[in-house]
């Protein structure tokens, strides 16, 4: 009972946040329906009983990838008026196809039964007496292992690739070489020195 | 009682979202990539979905690497807008084909 | 599966009774301000404060390209670490393959540490 | 308490309502109790550490001062600017104050006393706190003025970086306890060194990754020496700089919140939660409540002696801190334990 109403709530509030986040004036507005959306979708993942990865769409994608987004629309100065001059022109052909789209899948998705799978036919049978998170944790490091290790590269490659896009040396900017000041002692920066009356110091 | 084909209609809804969002914002990537997130959310659904009602675990796992996928596809994809702008001042996609120097 | 989602209900109705109680807290001081009329508002009042003067441009300008970096850094890293969360939890089970396939994902990420190190991408001038 | 409910001769499904939801208000309202009595505390450290009074006229011994402050602040007018983004404006308090009242949901205060004893506690801790820095964020933009977008800026850059090393530390934790469950964490601390001392902070591999966790603490809520958010000399009041009455409040509650679910969590994940730090059967006759309330603010005063005496530091230096030491170190460690593990736990 109160799960079906639970899923009515998260399932209304991620497609209307979803719906929102294209049709949003201001991207901005557009980047926070986008997150309202992924915590919508993390409360629907929990209502199956997965909680892992719920949390992780909230950690990576709300935690990490939006404030990323955040801080494009928020700082890249855009016109963004400009931006929505095709808007009305390809509304009509837009519906057009969500509509087809959307028929089809409907359809597709009232024709087809889910069967049960039968115990033997299943990869990875969900144990019952295991956490979620540990039961996904033994899968992944030995059968999927390779996937993980190539997940791995995937991030390597796009951290170098970052980099690479993003990063410019200023020239001119005088760094702290925290090293060299702690290594500094008394002894190579101060000199005692006791000139004669009349006499300066030999700098 | 909610049974697996509620889940596979609001991904397919959100799914659609996700095509009609990058119709109807041609011009900006930023919405553009927002969109493909949409898409790639929807899919996450489905795939949680399907393994929680087939009682089949590697939906999640794989749902993991969907996820880890498309947050690097977003982080490239927004520092590449990041530089495009700052060479050219826009973002209007339909610059991108000149892409000489 | 239900046992699962059951154990978040306290925490759904917690955000509810929360989002109550701070929207309470936002919008009742400006219904007392209407009600003792400490509402005043006027055009000198309701310009942005910045710093005491008038602001002479424009308050959003384009930022340094160091902040994206490191919103790009984060979201790497966090993607490493969700990764080691399930293989904390089940190191017990997946024993030394397990362990030691993390530790080549480790070193490939700890490879892009330090070409980052190197680039001086980690560098705050 | 439910079984309580029900033998009053309620259905189950109200008696778990009622009950979960007096749970729910015994958590929040005592929170902001302490939270005000925390900011008392608060400057009566600093005010001692600089031979100063501090608020000592209302009420005995300026006890009220929060209070009357609360009340001043309630009865202010609410100035919204008028370039600014109205809705995201007044949302934006709302999210912080939010943010920092759910993530009490998972702690422990002493056995059983928790009100949603998830699995994944810890991961829960971690996402809510994630979702905390979009009440900066958005209070900086919507605010629509210079500074409070610098200071959103920056404060989004600070919080993100360390929690980059937040997230290895506890690992290092969850690699020794096999759980994310916070009172899994606590109990699998009982007797853990010798067979008598309790607390994974008395671990000498685990001492490290104790340190670190404080620092980045520190750091993750903008504390002095790390509160370069609101740098009063460099950005006026930092993101607060537009608020007025209690919208501005919100955001010295949440913040205060936030210190003390973090020094919480230094006795939790390190220090023993509600276990006495020996495992001596007569110090059990205290309540583990009282141990946790004690630990949390002995480490509430650790926070605000670093406050009132480590200067601020500089933004390159925050970040070198964060993404130089801390990250490699928490990485290396997370190496360390899991083979440590590996070698005399699991035999390789």
């Amino acid at each position: 009972m109160i799960q079906t109403i639970a899923f009515y709530l998260f399932a209304a509030l991620v497609v209307a946040s979803g719906t929102l986040t294209i049709l949003a004036r201001n991207p901005v507005h557009s980047v926070l329906w986008l997150i309202l959306a992924f915590f919508n979708a993390a409360g629907l993942m929990i209502l199956v009983g997965a909680e892992f990865i719920a949390m992780l769409l909230v950690i990576v994608y709300v935690g990490a990838v939006a404030v990323l987004f955040l801080f494009v629309v928020m700082m890249l100065d855009i016109d963004f008026a400009e931006l929505r001059a095709g808007f009305a022109q390809y509304l009509p052909f837009g519906i057009l196809l969500v509509l087809v789209l959307a028929a089809e899948m409907i359809f597709a998705i009232g024709a087809w039964k889910a069967g049960g799978i039968d115990m033997g036919s299943r990869i990875a049978p969900t144990p019952s007496e295991v956490p979620n998170i540990e039961a996904i944790g033994t899968l992944i490091y030995t059968r999927y292992l390779y996937i993980f290790e190539g997940a791995g590269l995937i991030l390597l490659v796009a951290l170098v690739g970052a980099i690479v896009l993003t990063h410019r040396t200023r020239g001119g900017v005088k760094a702290q070489n925290v090293t060299a000041q702690n290594m500094r002692r008394p002894e190579d920066a101060i000199r005692n020195v006791k000139p004669a009356v009349g006499q300066g110091v030999e700098l | 009682m909610i049974g697996l084909q509620h889940y596979l209609v609001v991904s397919a809804i959100l799914f659609v979202m996700g095509v009609f969002g990058i119709f109807l914002n041609r011009k900006n990537v930023i919405i553009i990539l927002m969109a493909i997130e949409l898409i790639l959310l929807s899919v996450n659904i489905n795939l949680v979905a399907f393994s929680a009602y087939l009682g089949d675990l590697v939906g999640q796992v794989f749902a993991m690497f969907v996820l880890t996928v498309a947050a690097g596809e977003a982080a490239i994809g927004l520092a590449i807008l990041v530089i495009y702008f700052r060479g050219r001042g826009t973002i209007a996609v339909d610059d991108i084909n000149r892409m000489k120097g | 599966m239900a046992s699962v989602a059951a154990g978040y209900l306290p925490i759904l109705l917690f955000l509810g009774v929360a989002l109550v109680l701070s929207s309470a807290f936002v919008f009742l001081p400006m219904l007392v301000g209407r009600l003792t009329g400490t509402h005043q508002p006027n055009p000198e009042k309701l310009a942005e404060y910045e710093c005491g003067f008038p602001a002479f441009e424009d308050s959003r300008a384009q930022f340094d390209v160091r902040f994206y970096l490191i919103a790009i850094l984060f979201i790497i890293f966090d993607l490493e670490a969700a990764f080691l969360y399930p293989w904390a939890v089940s190191l017990g089970g997946i024993g030394f393959v397990g362990w030691l396939s993390m530790m080549i994902f480790l070193v490939e990420l700890a490879v892009g540490f330090i070409y980052a190190w190197k680039k001086g991408a980690l560098e705050w001038e | 308490m439910t079984a309580l409910f029900e033998s009053w001769g309620l259905p189950y499904d109200w008696a778990w309502f009622v009950s979960t939801m007096i749970g729910i208000l015994v958590i929040a309202l005592p929170l902001m109790l302490a939270v005000a009595m925390i900011i008392y505390a608060d400057r009566k450290i600093w005010a001692a550490m600089a031979l100063r009074r501090g608020p000592n006229v209302v009420g005995p011994w300026g006890l009220l001062q929060s209070f009357a402050d609360g009340a001043k602040v309630f009865l202010q007018e609410t100035i919204i600017p008028a370039a600014a983004n109205k809705g995201l404006f007044l949302i934006a308090p709302i999210i912080t104050f939010t943010v920092a009242l759910i993530v009490w949901a998972v702690i422990p205060f002493a056995p059983g006393v928790v009100l949603a004893d998830i699995n994944i506690g810890l991961l829960y801790v971690l996402a809510a706190s994630s979702i905390g820095v979009y009440g900066v964020i958005i209070a900086g933009w919507a605010s629509n003025s210079k500074y409070p977008f610098y200071s959103a800026l920056r404060a989004a850059a600070q919080m993100v970086s360390y929690e980059v090393s937040i997230g290895f530390v506890l690992i290092s934790v969850v690699l020794w306890t096999g759980s994310f469950n916070m009172s899994a964490i606590v109990e699998g601390q009982r007797a853990h060194i010798f067979g008598f001392i309790n607390g994974y902070g008395f671990n000498p591999l685990l001492f490290p990754m104790a340190v670190v966790f404080l620092i980045s603490a520190m750091a993750e809520t903008a504390r002095t020496p790390f509160d370069l958010t609101e740098a009063e000399s460099e950005l006026v009041a930092g993101y607060q700089t537009e608020y007025s009455s209690m919208s501005f409040a919100l955001y010295w509650l949440g913040e205060y919140a936030n210190v003390i679910l973090m020094c919480g969590l230094n006795a939790i994940l390190f220090w023993g939660g509600w276990l006495p730090p020996v495992d001596w059967a007569p110090l059990y006759m205290v309540p583990g409540i009282i141990w946790f309330f004690a630990k949390l603010l002995f480490f509430f005063f650790v926070f605000s002696w670093v406050k009132a005496t480590v200067p601020r530091y500089r933004y390159d230096q925050l970040m070198r801190l964060g993404w130089k030491v801390f990250l490699p170190l928490s990485l290396f460690w997370v190496f360390l334990v899991s083979g440590w593990l590996m070698l005399t736990r699991y035999g390789v």
